[in-house]
């Protein structure tokens, strides 16, 4: 109970995970459903690194890091674009809910 | 007639205090009766002495803390027995210590080192010496602000409390904004709008931490101090902006949203440019860069190459922004926004806000300090600290001789105020300029120039440091640094001769019924 | 790497930097100043070369050749042919026809910068408000460096890589003032044309490398001789050229022609001589610089260059183009009216008479005149500059007039210029002026080649192509070096006869037309003359306002003391140096046709005396007072303005060749009917073929196909009764789809639930899997 | 314009996830201390190994000896950090799970994010951390809020979905939650923690240019034409 391992953080990894893909379903908001998969793209960085600091064996290996590294880079990216598109969005149709994108619904 | 302008104080009661601001208000009056009349007296020996005793207690700290760690290292005074909450040393282990160091008073000693040597306990000590500087320099930045706009503007800025130069009007005004009624708008964000300050605060708070002070005077020596401490910086912002946004208020979204692009936008040249004393270093860790620059004036990053000049320049600029100072104020530009994001804000948030402000000034000088103007050197050579340890021995005296004359956090502070002074005195000479013309300079001006700079220095790199080139522009810049230092001395120690004069003439001249 | 080579590759670079500079800061450097700037380029390079020419003269015949041996070369790729290492190097050529062609180029190129600087001044350069001022000295600036490079690179690639600079920078230039139309057609017209002469040029180039395995001048000399001797390589291919089968010594005179070609495009010989008179549309400065002392010779000095790849075929190809060009145009240029035109055509003329001389083999002479019409045909051009700039941009002589008296110093250098061109000089005094000796020389060389050539005994396979029989057996010694009787004999002897086995007598008429062409070249050049400055001028308003600048006549003075001082004193002797590579020559003929007397002329009439006449002597009875003829007629025709010349042009016959002449003979009109028009033709057929059988013929057979099978459908399967089948299957669709719409909301994030849904179910299967396992 | 149901459903739900999140805790360690042969001393040293005190430079002589190699406190630490700050992360998610008001949901985001970095620091990831907290925190997050404010007309908009949505998004995670934690709290990983303290960041920085160039390089590249793209799309026509 005291002495922290791989599992905890995995646990706290996978919960932060699962609530990304639940807020990404329940969300109407463009803005919304880009928190919701930043939750996500988080709970797999948290695992990265958990793996990376528990299994290197004493080694100071950093695959796990640079691995995480790479997530928040391709984060920062996609919220850019994420956010340019919502910008879009609101310009065609005055709101950022999601649902009233269907043009293109059959 | 009498109009309902008329004297109002005169109706009311006298001012009452309720709360938390009870004690506090009781308290600095009662501080204030007692330390008013001599402070009046005897202000520079009061500084000088703090100073001199703030340097004191951090030594016995020191010293305590090393006698500490000598004992846990020396199998003969520690056995194999363990004291409570599995710490090394029980009280007779250290007792022992003491009295094989011929330590006084080792009775009384051993029950007040003993919980000393747990993490936990020195760190809460380290945490309360960072948390009471950080209530402090904003304080006296605000009033040391108010001094100089006033000196820039011909008068004399707060005269009244406390005696000597109003030097206590912060903290009259702390206790005011304490006492203050908390306002919070009808339609604004609440739980937002009440944590949006703190937001704002901790994370200056946090960059605390990682200052270096001097060489050994560092809560937390982490290997990324600086990218933490830049990190900070940039999540100070997120309080700004939930303010503007929680406050419901559209000056105070337009702040925010300012406060937002210039934010984003101005860590970018900031960064970049601080990447120029990292390549010099080496290193992030900010102990290591200062020790890089102890040997003396012209060692000194800024001066090393042009390109760390232009960086430092660069970076000073940026730094304005990053802590929304004029000319870069635009999330709280009186004159467009009413007070931009902090419209809607009164009282104890407030001065939270103003807290995190002076705090952020702070630190950016600190950074300015570390990476660019030799940490907590004072630019002698090193030999003079040599020479000083060689002639009292290595104890905590020269210890403390050399902290305070050569490289110490007595240096590190002041220059750090200096760097305040600098923004304060920036902030009332120009004028603001607007929010396109401040992300042009971002985008068009500042961050080639960083580049550049980061180019430069990655070449620069390349020329031995005995090459004559490299001797020629880091002795050039030395002086011109110099220069420059002596000509501001020189302003500011005509401005004071003159000053007096002046504001007197003005006072009797110029003033209306004069 | 010698300090000559280094001077020389600094004269070159010099120039280049100087055009990145304006290139990029012009605009900044301002109006003025940029002119300057490009100026002191030149100037430097100048320098440069003065100092390399000094040198130069001073130096001993065997530290000549040990400087033009112990070149620097720099490798720049390693081509592979067959298997055999071709080296692209670059390699400084230093030898006594470099060193005038660079002192030369540098030194009338700099009077012409100068001459620019005015000239430009009083221009207006602006184009939608931007003023191209500077871009027409960064052009100047590449040309220069792209001429100068031209003129150093020894190895053949080298020479196309510049040599197409220098069209790029023709083509820019001409078309300066691009805002008018005429000009950007003058400068398209010049680039396509000089692209087909580089069709050629580059065609030489690749059986060059294919056969010769080289580009380097010298080495792919010696390979060419090795192989002439041998019968091996170029001689022994047979190449299939559009199924036209090639081979032996037509291949090799194959490879020169097409190396000539680049020639011909460049210096603007029969048939792609249109380009020329056009490309007068350019400013003045430029029609001086490169139309006519510099780029257009570069064809010349081309054909000097590769003079020793050539066979007896290609050398009398290369003399019959000149010739034409030669007489045509000195025709033409009778008939013009346009100052700048007038020069255009006689600078063709001249040019003609350049590749007519390297044609009948008077090496030393072409490039002799190359050089000294250099001079003289800047200063002419320069001066028509300084008319024209002086007339308020008039260009047509037959409003000018009487201007001797507003441009005096204009009018004499002009005149200088035409005494130069008409070849003016006094026969068997040996004195004159450069044009005189130069083309003097050209037309000794013809007339020995045409009269004294079979009775030296000669040319006796005339008509029989030389690679029909095989090389002599001691074709080791067919270099020939017909030269002065400085050299022994007997070898001479040998080698001679040796030589002139492949060398045919030419035809008499090839002595005779350029002949004439010298009594009219005078004619015409004196025509301009008179008529722009001499008699009572025609147009007030173009009188009035003549005037003339320093500025601009300044480097006309330098040019007219460099037409009648250095062209002989200081180039002669120097080409004549380097013609000793030239005579070096395996199958052609290099004569020196150096004013000496008869008998010393080839240095073997000790035993074939009869018969031989001195061609000096024969010319100075022949056309020797020619250009007092020429401009005696001129001045009698046009001595009270244009009166008489009318009613000469009324005669029946000369009216229409008056026509036919101002039409240029009609080669513009013939190109654009046969050429351009065939090609829009051949276009507008093919387009149209396309159009019909593909464009519309698919559609159409797949709207009939389509037809055909809807119509079978209707008719049989449709109405063989599938509805109720299809009906059943609408039906049943119908049914599914209602259900399987649901999930199909069109919403992502209800797609991510259901993702979501199927992972967790795949996660769960494998968990249950897995403890399966373990229990 | 808040409907009462979707309230009650979603404090229901996230009760649900509460609960599920302190079993998986209450669970880890039992599977962990079955499975984890590190010993527990040692990696109990790396709750703190950035307090660099001064006198760790001072007195070289003591490098040898740590105090909190001895000490089991610091283990003791690092668990309640972790704690602390695993509620956070959990806590504040839930709270983006549940609330409607954007803003509010940004806001919770960031302190999921600095919780996320503080779990980096106990990880040993101090580099990683930071970048977290200035990337993700400083940058990103403000791109998002700045976001909302250019998109949102009031703080007080929500766009709430179905209830039908909601409580079939509760199941499926639910479901995905129990099937997730099943195979990480029951897996018995292979840890080897003998890391006695992180990588620093000169390895960080070897690695980048050596074993992880090419993605990097890539990285790089796609962050120029993410940036190209982002200019294009939001720029005002």
């Amino acid at each position: 109970m005291f002495d922290i391992g791989l599992t905890h953080y995995l646990v706290v990894a996978t919960l932060l995970f699962v609530m990304g893909v639940f807020v990404m379903v329940t969300k109407r908001n463009a803005i919304g459903i880009l928190i919701g998969v930043e939750m996500v793209l988080n709970g797999a960085s948290l695992n990265l690194i958990a793996f990376n600091r528990y299994t290197t064996g004493g080694l100071p290996r950093v695959d796990g890091q640079v691995g995480s590294l790479f997530v928040i880079v391709l984060a920062a990216a996609e919220a850019a674009l994420a956010v340019a598109i919502c910008m879009n969005f609101y310009k065609n149709l005055n709101t950022v809910d999601v649902d009233r994108g269907d043009e293109l619904a059959g | 007639m009498v109009s309902q302008f008329s004297v109002p104080w005169k109706e009311r009661g006298p001012l009452e205090f309720r709360g938390p601001a009870r004690p506090l208000a009781a308290l600095a009056v009662m501080v204030y009766r007692m330390a008013g009349p001599i402070v009046a007296r005897i202000p520079g020996l009061i500084l000088i002495s703090a100073i001199v005793v703030t340097c004191l207690v951090v030594w016995a700290h020191w010293g305590v803390f090393g006698a500490l760690e000598a004992f846990a290292a020396d199998p003969a005074v520690n056995g194999a027995a363990r004291s409570a909450f599995d710490l090394p040393l029980t009280v007779a282990e250290i007792h022992a210590g003491l009295v094989q160091r011929s330590w006084p008073a080792a009775g009384l000693l051993q029950y007040l080192l003993w919980p000393l040597q747990a993490e936990l306990v020195r760190d809460l000590i380290g945490l309360g010496a960072v948390f009471g500087l950080f209530n402090l320099v904003p304080v006296y930045a605000i009033w040391w602000e108010r001094k100089v706009a006033g000196r820039i503007q011909s008068r004399m800025g707060p005269m009244r409390v406390g005696g000597w130069h109003g030097w206590a009007q912060s903290f009259a005004d702390g206790i005011k904004l304490v006492g203050k009624e908390d306002i919070v708008p009808a339609e604004a964000d609440k739980p937002l709008f009440r944590i949006a300050p703190y937001l704002a605060m901790v994370p200056a708070l946090l960059a605390f931490l990682c200052m270096p002070f001097g060489a050994y005077w560092v809560f937390r020596n982490i290997d990324v101090a600086l990218v933490f401490i830049l990190a900070m910086l940039g999540v100070e912002v997120v309080g700004v902006i939930v303010a503007g946004w929680a406050s419901n208020n559209k000056w105070s979204v337009y702040g925010a949203m300012r406060e937002a692009c210039q934010m984003v936008s101005y860590e970018i040249p900031m960064t970049t440019v601080l990447l120029v004393p990292v390549m010099a270093a080496g290193t992030l860790n900010m102990i290591a860069i200062g020790e890089g620059q102890a040997g003396g004036w012209h060692t000194w990053v800024a001066f090393t190459n042009p390109f760390a000049f232009v960086a430092f320049i660069t970076y000073f600029i940026a730094s304005l922004a990053s802590c929304k100072r004029a000319p870069f104020d635009l999330p709280e530009s009186e004159s467009e926004l009413v007070a931009g994001f902090h419209t809607e804000y009164s009282g104890f948030r407030w001065a939270l806000f103003f807290f995190a402000e002076y705090a952020a000034m702070f630190v950016v000088g600190g950074l300015a300090v570390t990476l660019f103007l030799g940490a907590w050197h004072t630019g002698l050579p090193p030999g003079v600290g040599a020479w000083i340890t060689s002639a009292l021995g290595d104890n905590v005296f020269s210890r403390g001789i050399n902290g305070l004359l050569i490289s110490g956090p007595v240096w590190f502070i002041a220059k750090c105020i200096f760097f305040v002074w600098v923004q304060i005195w920036i902030r009332w000479t120009l004028p603001r300029i607007r929010i396109d013309q401040v992300l042009y300079s971002c985008v068009q001006v500042m961050f080639p120039i960083a580049l550049v700079a980061l180019v430069g220095q990655s070449l620069w790199m390349l020329i031995p440091a005995n090459h004559v080139v490299y001797r020629l522009f880091n002795w050039a810049l030395s002086a011109l640094g110099l220069l420059t230092i002596a000509a501001m001395v020189g302003i500011a120690v005509y401005g004071y001769r003159h000053g007096r004069k002046m504001v007197g003439y003005l006072a009797v001249r110029q003033l209306p019924g004069a | 790497m010698s300090g000559y080579e280094t001077a020389l590759c600094l004269g070159v670079a010099l120039p280049l930097a100087m055009f990145g500079v304006l290139a990029f800061f012009g605009a900044r450097i301002g109006k003025p100043a940029a002119g300057w700037c490009a100026v002191a380029a030149v100037v430097g390079s100048l320098l440069l070369s003065t100092y390399v020419t000094l040198g130069w003269l001073g130096m001993s015949a065997e530290q000549k050749s040990a400087a033009t041996s112990g070149a620097h070369a720099w490798e720049w790729v390693a081509l592979s042919v067959h298997g055999v290492d071709v080296p692209i190097l670059f390699k400084v050529k230093l030898d006594a026809l470099t060193v005038m062609m660079y002192f030369m180029v540098t030194l009338v190129s700099t009077c012409i910068f100068v001459f620019s600087v005015g000239y430009m001044s009083g221009h207006s350069d602006e184009v939608d408000g931007q003023s191209k001022y500077h871009r027409f000295f960064a052009y100047l600036c590449l040309f220069e460096f792209s001429m100068l490079g031209l003129v150093i690179s020894s190895s053949l690639f080298f020479l196309f890589v510049f040599w197409e600079l220098v069209g790029l920078c023709s083509y820019l230039l001409i078309g300066f003032y691009f805002d008018k139309k005429y000009a950007s057609n003058a400068a398209m017209k010049a680039f396509i044309t000089n692209r087909v002469g580089d069709f050629g040029f580059l065609a030489g180039l690749m059986l060059v490398m294919f056969f010769l395995h080289t580009f380097d001048l010298d080495q792919a000399a010696e390979t060419f001789k090795f192989q002439a001797i041998g019968g091996t390589g170029i001689f022994a291919a047979s190449v299939n050229i559009f199924g036209w089968q090639v081979s032996g010594m037509t291949l090799a005179t194959l490879m020169g022609v097409g190396l000539f070609c680049g020639a011909m495009g460049k210096s603007a010989q029969f048939p792609l001589q249109v380009w020329l008179p056009d490309a007068m549309a350019g400013p003045t400065p430029v029609s001086a610089l490169i139309h006519a002392a510099t780029m257009v010779a570069a064809g010349v000095y081309l054909v000097a260059r590769i003079f020793r790849l050539l066979t007896p075929d290609a050398q009398f190809f290369i003399a019959v183009i000149g010739l034409i060009t030669l007489t045509i145009t000195a025709l033409i240029a009778i008939v013009q009216t346009d100052i700048k035109k007038v020069l255009a055509y006689s600078t063709l003329s001249q040019l003609g008479y350049m590749i007519f001389g390297l044609g009948v083999g008077a090496w030393i002479g072409a490039l002799f005149h190359l050089i000294t019409h250099a001079f003289f045909k800047a200063m002419l051009f320069l001066g028509s500059g300084q008319v024209i700039e002086g007339c308020h941009h008039e260009q047509d002589i037959r409003k000018m007039g009487g201007l001797s008296k507003k441009m005096p110093v204009t009018c004499w250098t002009f005149f200088i210029g035409v005494l130069a061109i008409a070849g003016f000089g006094i026969p068997l005094a040996h004195v004159g002026i450069g044009g005189y000796f130069s083309k003097d020389e050209i037309l000794a060389v013809a007339y020995e080649r045409t009269y004294n050539w079979e009775a030296r005994g000669f040319g006796d396979q005339v008509g029989q192509p030389a690679g029909e029989h095989a090389l002599p057996a001691h074709a080791g010694m067919l270099g020939a070096t017909v030269r002065l009787a400085s050299d022994n004999p007997t070898g001479a002897e040998e080698r001679e006869t040796a030589i002139a086995r492949h060398v045919p007598v030419l035809p008499k008429f090839m002595f005779w037309i350029p002949i004439i062409i010298a009594y009219i070249t005078p004619f015409y050049m004196m025509r301009c003359w008179w008529l722009t400055f001499m008699g009572k001028p025609r147009d007030h308003h173009v009188y009035d306002h003549a005037h003339e600048s320093p500025l601009m006549y300044g480097p006309l003075v330098v040019l007219a003391i460099g037409t009648v001082v250095f062209s002989y004193v200081m180039f002669r002797d120097n080409i004549a140096g380097a013609g000793v590579a030239a005579t070096d020559a395996s199958l052609v003929v290099a004569i020196d046709g150096g004013k000496k007397t008869a008998d010393n002329m080839l240095g073997i009439t000790h035993h074939t005396g009869h018969g031989l006449v001195d061609p000096h002597a024969a010319l100075a009875g022949i056309v020797g007072f020619a250009w007092l003829v020429g401009m005696g007629i001129a001045v009698l025709i046009y001595r009270n303005g244009l009166a008489i010349a009318e009613r000469i042009r009324r005669i029946w016959p000369l009216s229409w060749i008056y026509v036919a002449l101002e039409q240029k003979l009609f080669f513009d009109h013939i190109y654009d009917t046969v050429l351009v028009g065939g090609t829009k033709w051949v276009l507008a057929q093919l387009s149209r073929a396309f159009d019909t059988y593909i464009v519309d013929g698919v559609p159409n057979l797949l709207a009939k196909v389509t037809v055909g099978l809807a119509n079978f459908s209707g008719r049989i399967v449709d109405a063989g009764g599938v509805d109720g089948l299809i009906d059943g299957f609408a039906d049943t669709a119908q049914a599914a789809g209602a259900v399987v719409r649901q999930p199909q909301t069109g919403r992502i994030r209800n797609y991510i639930l259901f993702g979501t849904a199927g992972a967790s179910l795949v996660v769960i299967a494998i968990v249950l899997v897995t403890y399966a396992g373990a229990r | 314009m808040v409907c009462e149901h979707t309230t009650r459903a979603r404090f229901l739900l996230a009760g649900l996830l509460g609960l599920l999140a302190a079993g998986g805790l209450l669970l880890g360690p039992r599977a962990a201390s079955a499975h984890e042969t590190g010993q527990p001393h040692e990696h109990a040293a790396h709750a703190d190994d950035h307090h660099d005190h001064d006198h760790d430079h001072e007195h070289g002589a003591t490098a040898d000896y740590d105090l909190r190699q001895r000490s089991e406190s610091g283990g003791g630490l690092e668990a309640l950090l972790f704690y602390v700050f695993a509620a956070t992360v959990l806590g504040s998610g839930l709270a983006i799970c549940i609330s409607t008001n954007i803003v509010r949901m940004a806001v919770y985001l960031f302190v999921t994010l600095s919780g996320v970095a503080v779990m980096f620091f106990l990880l040993l990831a101090n580099f990683i951390g930071v970048i977290q907290l200035i990337v993700y925190a400083g940058g990103t997050l403000i791109l998002l809020i700045f976001g909302v404010m250019l998109t949102s007309k009031s703080p007080w908009v929500r766009f709430d979905v179905k209830r039908g949505e909601l409580i079939a998004a509760g199941v499926v995670c639910t479901v995905l939650a129990v099937a997730l934690l099943t195979v990480v709290v029951g897996a018995n990983w292979p840890t080897n923690d003998t890391a006695v303290e992180g990588a620093s960041v000169a390895d960080f920085g070897k690695a980048l240019m050596t074993t992880y160039l090419v993605p990097f390089e890539a990285i790089s590249v796609l962050l120029l034409v993410v940036m190209i793209g982002a200019a294009l799309l939001a720029r005002q026509e």
